[in-house]
């Protein structure tokens, strides 16, 4: 049974020796180009294994903020602190991004007119734009009610985890500007096609991080 | 008149003499080394002088034969043997330079470590448990009670029950357990005396417990060794199990000669600085039997409202210590 | 601070006495004034360094050289040697401390020579250095020159990033080497626990030097292990399925992984750290609501794994080496590689073993001290299974051959200490003591080093086409093996006798001949490195005679050694293709070793880029401005480095050719020189006879 | 679902999988939008007990990755293996680290307040 295992194991790890070739969705570089195909496998798939290390750091701002959860030492708690109404906006909103950042994916595998894409890339940009400011007023909010991270172990944990998802954001809100700005100089040739396409994964994978944001601080805290 | 403290410590016992037969040489020579038999102070658990220490010092033999025996030997002698062989220009082995699998190797190579690591992780399982520094120790005569406190860089020891301190010395009754309580007022510390057991840390806004126990009247070495700062390497003690008699004798001894535990004396324990410093700056109060600091007065409720003061960021409350009065109560 | 404040510090924190050596003339206290002469010293010898360095490459116009060829080169070769460039730099540093730390010892029976804050700062910067800026770029860099060798790859998959992750270390490293001239370093230790490194107990700028140095580091690492990762699993040349791989190449992906996955608990908890003493976050203090408890908890989650990032590659390293010296095919590959992966998963299950003694309950100092032990079984396979590569094969007592086996006896013995740690029990009994300093040198000098050290000798002449002289060569190995032996033996029965690590000096008697014994140790193991430098003196020096251009002077079983020596810049002219292990091995028997192909083509490499110095440059002006607290700094350099990320994303064409005839005529070249040479046997293997072509032995022999 | 994306598309193919990829978006929005709102709403109205609340929050939070990954980052079986090998992974590791340190600074904090 464990050398079935290991077989199976072993099929998964030469996976990449399978003739069939796989392609992204979201990618079309044009068949023509198998060396851009190769480095464009490698490219993405380096950049999932940044994703899967950056959700380690997240991971353990996540792990520290439970530890703290108990540390509030008198000054405002969750319950003070927290309020529903704008967090679920938010949430809203970024998810509503990832929607539009998928519909500019398919605008720019199934090639429609680059204004298409451009137009969708605009809409996720104001989108997360709207974010990132309310996200500043919930901390204002806060501060407002005492709820500083000099004030204890927990305000640390929460500024700690919130802020560096808001700071993630606001890279992808750049990193948005930019492409549009290659889009704008170089057109759509395959880097900036893969640029959108690693753009594209990052932007998922912070609602990802969002999910555990306001079920595990938000909610969980509210609960 | 109670024994001074000074004939108590001429009762520090030279443990080696007595020591069960050792045959083994290698154990006699690494124990000579090991207890520090030219000082009057047990050094190390190989000397042990409590349960906690023989039963480290037994489990340690242990694994050291069966690491070195099963492990080590073998694969040193196999090793010079199979280079020696199969060395380049030899004549008498085999050369089969495809030889890549042996099934039967193969199981041994996983199958030794497997079950030794099988056997050793019994061993860790049962004993870790048992040996958990915060089980008492069972006896049937009362543990002694003592908070201990680490500050820059000196152990301060709080008798709760007999309502005095020292600083230097944590002088407890042989032959019954020793129940302590610990904390940091200032970085993390780690309080050890190797000859009786385990360390433990000790940290601001917690308290962490250990329990030992020292099996005839000695003195070892008591240590911090978390590094902490300029005086670290200084930041020694000496641990003494006395008679039952003595102990109380050096209770009586303390209360009387003590200084009062105030607000002068924790803001001078408080300073950075080594507990010959500390005397310096005691002195004048200090009576000097001996190098170490006694206080008299000390509250039971000082060791947690220190904890809870810790842990707030808030001063210590002024009801966490007695006003500056009385002397020896 | 405010933008007036900052306007009227435009150098922060930094002023007059913040150069030791001024604060040193200004002080009349005597013990100051050695230890400070002691630091001026070795401040004095950075900032000559420097100079010379200066001076040198512009007494030789190099320059140009350096900057072209080098600096800004993305040749995966030219970076690897940058890197084990910047370990040996380094290096220097981290030995001399640990001499001075083991002279101290030696006297250190009440007093001593040093100051309680120098040997805390000795101790902080050697771990520091060993761990962050030694043995990691020393691995690094090994990994760099040879894996995409090894796999018949041209390149990593990401040439740029690793230019940009060298850069990040040497800045790193550039850090530490100013806390010598400007400031002070950190007295906390290689792992720096707060609250002692809060600003409440060490409000200077140690700790922050340490902070940002590991910070980059940590950085650069993840960027490595990520590239190192996606090269062997994108980048093998066709038909090297997994299995077939060398067993470096596997060592080196496990690193990279485990790179990827340990480095983030590092970045999050130095900048937590950073959290609390720049803006007075409570993540770690004593109190309100802080958690110290925590820190050592993520520290160890990645400090753990970083112990076997340490190792694995240098058991690759030994694996060839077995396989290679005794002229035989590795046994039991398989379990190797499973045993390798195994360690590499498993060291992610230990790392409360660094804290039993906090006071958790026993079942869970159990687990943890159960996982532990558990690692003693794939390393055991692993011994086991290089002791049955010897056997029926031809050992070849050569040095790297030296340094392995003298591993095995050594990390035998290491590794049963770490298996005693293991062990609840026993560890509240040793740890923090210098029984676990001998533990982890055990491991990391004969475990780690060695395996450099002979990986150096190994691939030594590939890297630069000449062998390195024999016999300083074996000096040098003895000296060490010797030289450790006696710094460290000594050090476990000083642990067990119960003496704290980080102990600048101690009350005991008995604990004096012991550290007399081990500061002898320390000074051969100086010996050692001295012989180290005579032979590549003497190397150099003798190189054209013991040139081996053909590429191949042991016998080698991996691509590495089928192509010349040093290699093209694009490693292979065709990339080969491969359907076996030991490819080389298996061309060389089918006598395939040195054919022309039938076409050459153009080949694409990555041109140079500015892109990694500048990134290394603005990451340390930002750090240094962190430290010192100069904020237009780190906001200017902080703009400038988004900057260039900016911009490089909007560049285009960064490949260059080389023509099809370049690589043509330079491939006819080798295999002419290849096939006029004269191919010999092993026992020649150290003569000038030894032109890099081997003669086939792998013939069975019996009586 | 249907094969994989193949190199050189037919041009059915092409609607077809234009269509699906399209719808993929579709439902990992409608399903990640059912499972944000009932959460929020369970909490805003404090529908059940703390306890009961988490256990939920939590499981739909698990739900809600998932659909994420599946129908935004187009993870799946059939699709690039070596990627769904690599989460699989990470997760692991990342299940290990947090649950680990959860464990042990719960014990410990349990251990050590003071009395
Ligand atoms: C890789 C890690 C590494 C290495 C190699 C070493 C090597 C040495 N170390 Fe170090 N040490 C640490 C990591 C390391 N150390 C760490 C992490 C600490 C803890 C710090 C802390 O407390 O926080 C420490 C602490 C430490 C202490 C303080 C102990 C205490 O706490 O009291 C001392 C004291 O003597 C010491 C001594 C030495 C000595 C004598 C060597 C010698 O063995 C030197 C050995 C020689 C070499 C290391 C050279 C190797 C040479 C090559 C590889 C050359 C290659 C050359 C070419 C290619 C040309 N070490
Ligand atoms: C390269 C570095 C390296 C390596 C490989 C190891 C390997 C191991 N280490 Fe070590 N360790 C360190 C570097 C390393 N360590 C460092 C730097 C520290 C201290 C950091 C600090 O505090 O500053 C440390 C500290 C450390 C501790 C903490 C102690 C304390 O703080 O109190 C522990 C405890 O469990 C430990 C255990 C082990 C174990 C079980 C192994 C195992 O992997 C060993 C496995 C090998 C063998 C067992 C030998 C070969 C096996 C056989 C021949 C087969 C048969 C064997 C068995 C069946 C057991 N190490
Ligand atoms: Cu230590 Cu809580
Ligand atoms: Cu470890």
């Amino acid at each position: 049974m464990i050398s079935e295992l290991f077989k199976r194991v072993e099929f998964y790890l030469d996976a990449r020796q399978n003739k069939e070739i796989f392609i992204y969705p979201g990618l079309n570089l044009g068949a023509e180009h198998s060396n851009v195909h190769t480095q464009a496998e490698a490219t993405v798939f380096g950049f999932w294994v940044f994703l899967m290390s950056d959700a380690i750091i997240f991971g353990m701002a996540f792990a520290t903020y439970a530890t703290l959860l108990q540390g509030t030492a008198g000054s405002p708690g969750p319950r003070e602190l927290y309020h529903l109404g704008p967090i679920f906006i938010e949430t809203l909103l970024l998810l509503t991004s990832s929607f539009t950042f998928g519909m500019a994916s398919i605008a720019m595998k199934y090639k429609h007119p680059t204004s298409h894409l451009v137009g969708w890339l605009l809409v996720t940009l104001v989108l997360g734009v709207i974010f990132l400011g309310m996200e500043l007023d919930d901390f204002r909010t806060m501060f407002a009610a005492g709820g500083l991270p000099t004030q204890s172990g927990f305000l640390s944990g929460f500024f700690g985890l919130v802020p560096l998802h808001g700071l993630h954001v606001t890279a992808g809100c750049i990193w948005l500007v930019c492409m549009l700005g290659q889009i704008a100089v170089h057109g759509l040739d395959s880097e900036t096609k893969l640029g959108l396409l690693r753009l594209a994964l990052f932007w998922h994978f912070l609602d990802i991080v969002w999910i555990f944001i306001f079920s595990v601080v938000y909610l969980g805290g509210l609960a | 008149m109670p024994k001074s403290i000074m004939s108590v410590s001429v009762l520090q016992m030279h443990g080696c003499g007595s020591q069960q037969a050792v045959t083994l040489s290698v154990q006699c020579v690494a124990l000579v080394l090991l207890s520090g038999c030219n000082s009057t102070e047990h050094l190390s658990f190989l000397n042990p002088q409590g349960p906690i220490a023989t039963a480290q010092s037994e489990h340690f033999w242990l694994v050291v034969a069966i690491l070195f025996i099963l492990i080590a030997l073998p694969v040193f002698i196999g090793t010079v043997w199979i280079a020696w062989r199969y060395r380049y220009g030899a004549t008498k082995s085999k050369y089969v330079p495809r030889w890549k699998i042996f099934k039967p190797l193969e199981y041994f190579s996983w199958g030794i470590p497997i079950t030794i690591v099988i056997f050793l992780s019994i061993l860790v399982w049962e004993d870790t448990e048992r040996f958990d520094p915060y089980r008492p120790l069972t006896s049937s005569t009362p543990a002694t009670h003592v908070q201990v406190i680490g500050y820059d860089w000196k152990w301060l020891f709080v008798y709760p029950e007999q309502g005095i301190a020292s600083v230097g010395m944590l002088a407890f009754p042989a032959g019954q357990p020793l129940t302590m309580e610990l904390t940091s007022a200032t970085v993390m510390q780690s309080f050890f005396i190797p000859a009786l057991g385990s360390q433990i840390y000790a940290m601001g806004g917690m308290v962490t417990q250990l329990n030992l126990q020292a099996d005839r009247p000695g003195r070892f070495l008591g240590e911090n060794t978390m590094y902490s700062g300029d005086g670290f390497h200084q930041q020694k003690f000496a641990a003494v199990a006395m008679t039952q008699a003595d102990f109380d004798a050096w209770v009586q001894q303390v209360r009387a000669t003590g200084i009062p535990f105030d607000a002068t004396a924790l803001n001078a324990i408080a300073m950075q600085g080594t507990k010959a410093q500390l005397r310096t700056v005691l002195a004048p109060a200090a009576p000097a039997f001996d190098s170490n600091i006694y206080f008299t007065g000390a509250k039971a409720n000082f060791f947690t409202d220190l904890v809870m003061s810790v842990m707030d960021d808030k001063p210590l409350p002024s009801t966490a210590l007695a006003p500056a009065i009385t002397k020896g109560q | 601070m405010s933008w007036s404040t900052t306007l009227n510090h435009p150098l922060g924190l930094l002023d007059a006495d913040s150069f030791p050596f001024l604060a040193m003339l200004g002080s009349d206290d005597s013990d100051i004034f050695i230890n400070g002469l002691l630091g001026s010293f070795a401040a004095a010898l950075v900032v000559i360094s420097v100079m010379v360095v200066v001076a040198l490459l512009t007494r030789y116009r190099a320059w140009r050289t350096l900057w072209f060829d080098w600096l800004t080169s993305a040749d995966h070769k030219k970076i690897g040697i940058m890197y084990v460039v910047l370990a040996l730099v380094m290096l220097v540093r981290a030995i001399a401390e640990a001499v001075l730390m083991r002279a101290q010892g030696a006297v250190g029976l009440d007093g001593g020579f040093l100051s309680s804050d120098h040997f805390a700062q000795l101790f902080s910067t050697h771990g520091t250095i060993m761990i962050f800026f030694m043995a990691m770029p020393f691995l690094t860099g090994l990994i760099n020159y040879v894996v995409p060798l090894q796999i018949g790859a041209r390149d990593v998959a990401f040439p740029i990033l690793n230019s940009i992750s060298l850069w990040l270390t040497v800045a790193g490293a550039a850090l530490v080497m100013t806390s010598l001239v400007v400031g002070v370093f950190s007295t906390g230790g290689w792992f720096g626990y707060p609250p002692y490194t809060g600003t409440l107990y060490n409000p200077g700028v140690g700790v922050d030097y340490w902070i940002w140095s590991l910070t980059l580091a940590s950085l650069g690492s993840t960027l490595t292990g990520i590239n190192i990762a996606v090269t062997i699993y994108k980048k093998r040349a066709p038909g090297m399925k997994l299995y077939y791989m060398p067993l470096f190449t596997w060592t080196a992906l496990c690193t990279a992984i485990m790179m990827i996955f340990a480095m983030p608990p590092l970045t999050v908890v130095t900048l937590q750290l950073a959290l609390d003493r720049y803006l007075d976050f409570h993540f770690f203090t004593n109190g309100l609501g802080g958690n110290q408890m925590n820190f050592l908890n993520m520290f160890w989650l990645f400090g753990h794994p970083e112990v076997y990032i340490l190792i694995l590659p240098a058991f690759g390293v030994y694996s060839e080496i077995f396989s290679t010296f005794s002229g035989k095919v590795l046994f039991g590959y398989k379990s190797l590689v499973w045993a390798t992966m195994s360690i590499a998963f498993l060291s992610f299950l230990v790392w409360l073993h660094h804290f039993f003694t906090m006071g958790q309950s026993g079942h869970i100092n159990a687990v943890f001290g159960i996982a532990s032990m558990l690692i003693g079984i794939p390393t055991g396979v692993k011994i086991y299974d290089w002791m049955w590569t010897m056997l029926r094969g031809r050992v070849r007592f050569s040095v790297p051959m030296i340094y392995s086996l003298a591993f095995i006896f050594l990390f035998v013995i290491g590794g049963i200490t770490g298996i005693m740690l293991a062990n609840p029990i026993l560890d509240y009994q040793v740890h923090n003591t210098v029984f676990l300093v001998a533990h982890f040198h055990n491991m990391a000098v004969p475990g780690v080093l060695f395996g450099m050290l002979a990986g150096y000798t190994f691939w030594f002449p590939k890297a630069f086409g000449f062998r390195l002289d024999e016999r300083w060569g074996r000096i040098s190995a003895y000296c060490w093996i010797f030289g450790w032996m006696g710094a460290f033996f000594p050090l476990y029965i000083l642990g067990l006798m119960g003496l704290p690590r980080r102990s600048v000096a101690y009350e005991q008697a008995s604990y004096v001949p012991l550290e007399i014994v081990a500061f002898v140790g320390a000074l051969l193991v100086a010996a050692a490195l001295m012989a180290l430098v005579i032979q590549l003196w003497v190397s150099i020096k003798h190189r054209e005679e013991n040139r081996v251009f053909v590429g191949d002077p042991w016998d080698g079983r991996s691509l590495e050694w089928a192509t010349s020596a040093p290699p093209p810049e694009y490693n292979f002219p065709v990339v080969p293709s491969i359907n076996d292990r030991d490819a080389f091995t298996a061309a060389k028997e089918f006598g395939v070793g040195y054919q022309e192909p039938d076409t050459y083509v153009n080949i694409e490499i990555p041109q140079n880029s500015a892109m990694g110095p500048v990134f290394g440059g603005t990451s340390f002006l930002l750090a240094f401005g962190l430290v010192w607290q100069i904020w237009w700094l780190v906001i200017l350099t902080g703009l400038v480095t988004i900057g260039t990320l900016v911009v490089r994303g909007f560049q285009r064409d960064t490949l260059k050719i080389i023509p099809a005839e370049t690589v043509c005529r330079a491939h006819r070249h080798w295999i002419q020189a290849a096939r006029s040479a004269q191919p010999i046997k092993r026992s020649q293997e150290h003569t000038a006879a030894n032109k890099g072509r081997a003669a086939l032995e792998t013939v069975e022999v019996s009586t | 679902m249907s094969k994989p994306v193949t190199r050189i598309p037919a041009t059915n193919a092409l609607m077809t999988n234009k269509r699906r990829d399209f719808m993929s978006y579709v439902w990992g929005f409608g399903l990640a939008l059912i499972l944000t709102l009932v959460p929020f709403a369970l909490v805003q109205w404090q529908a059940t007990t703390r306890g009961s609340l988490l256990i939920i929050i939590a499981v739909l939070a698990m739900v809600q990755t998932v659909v994420h990954f599946r129908f935004f980052l187009h993870l799946g079986r059939k699709r690039k293996r070596e990627d769904l090998l690599l989460v699989l992974f990470s997760t692991s590791l990342l299940i290990i680290m947090v649950a680990g340190t959860i464990w042990i600074m719960a014990n410990l904090a349990e251990r050590m307040t003071p009395i």
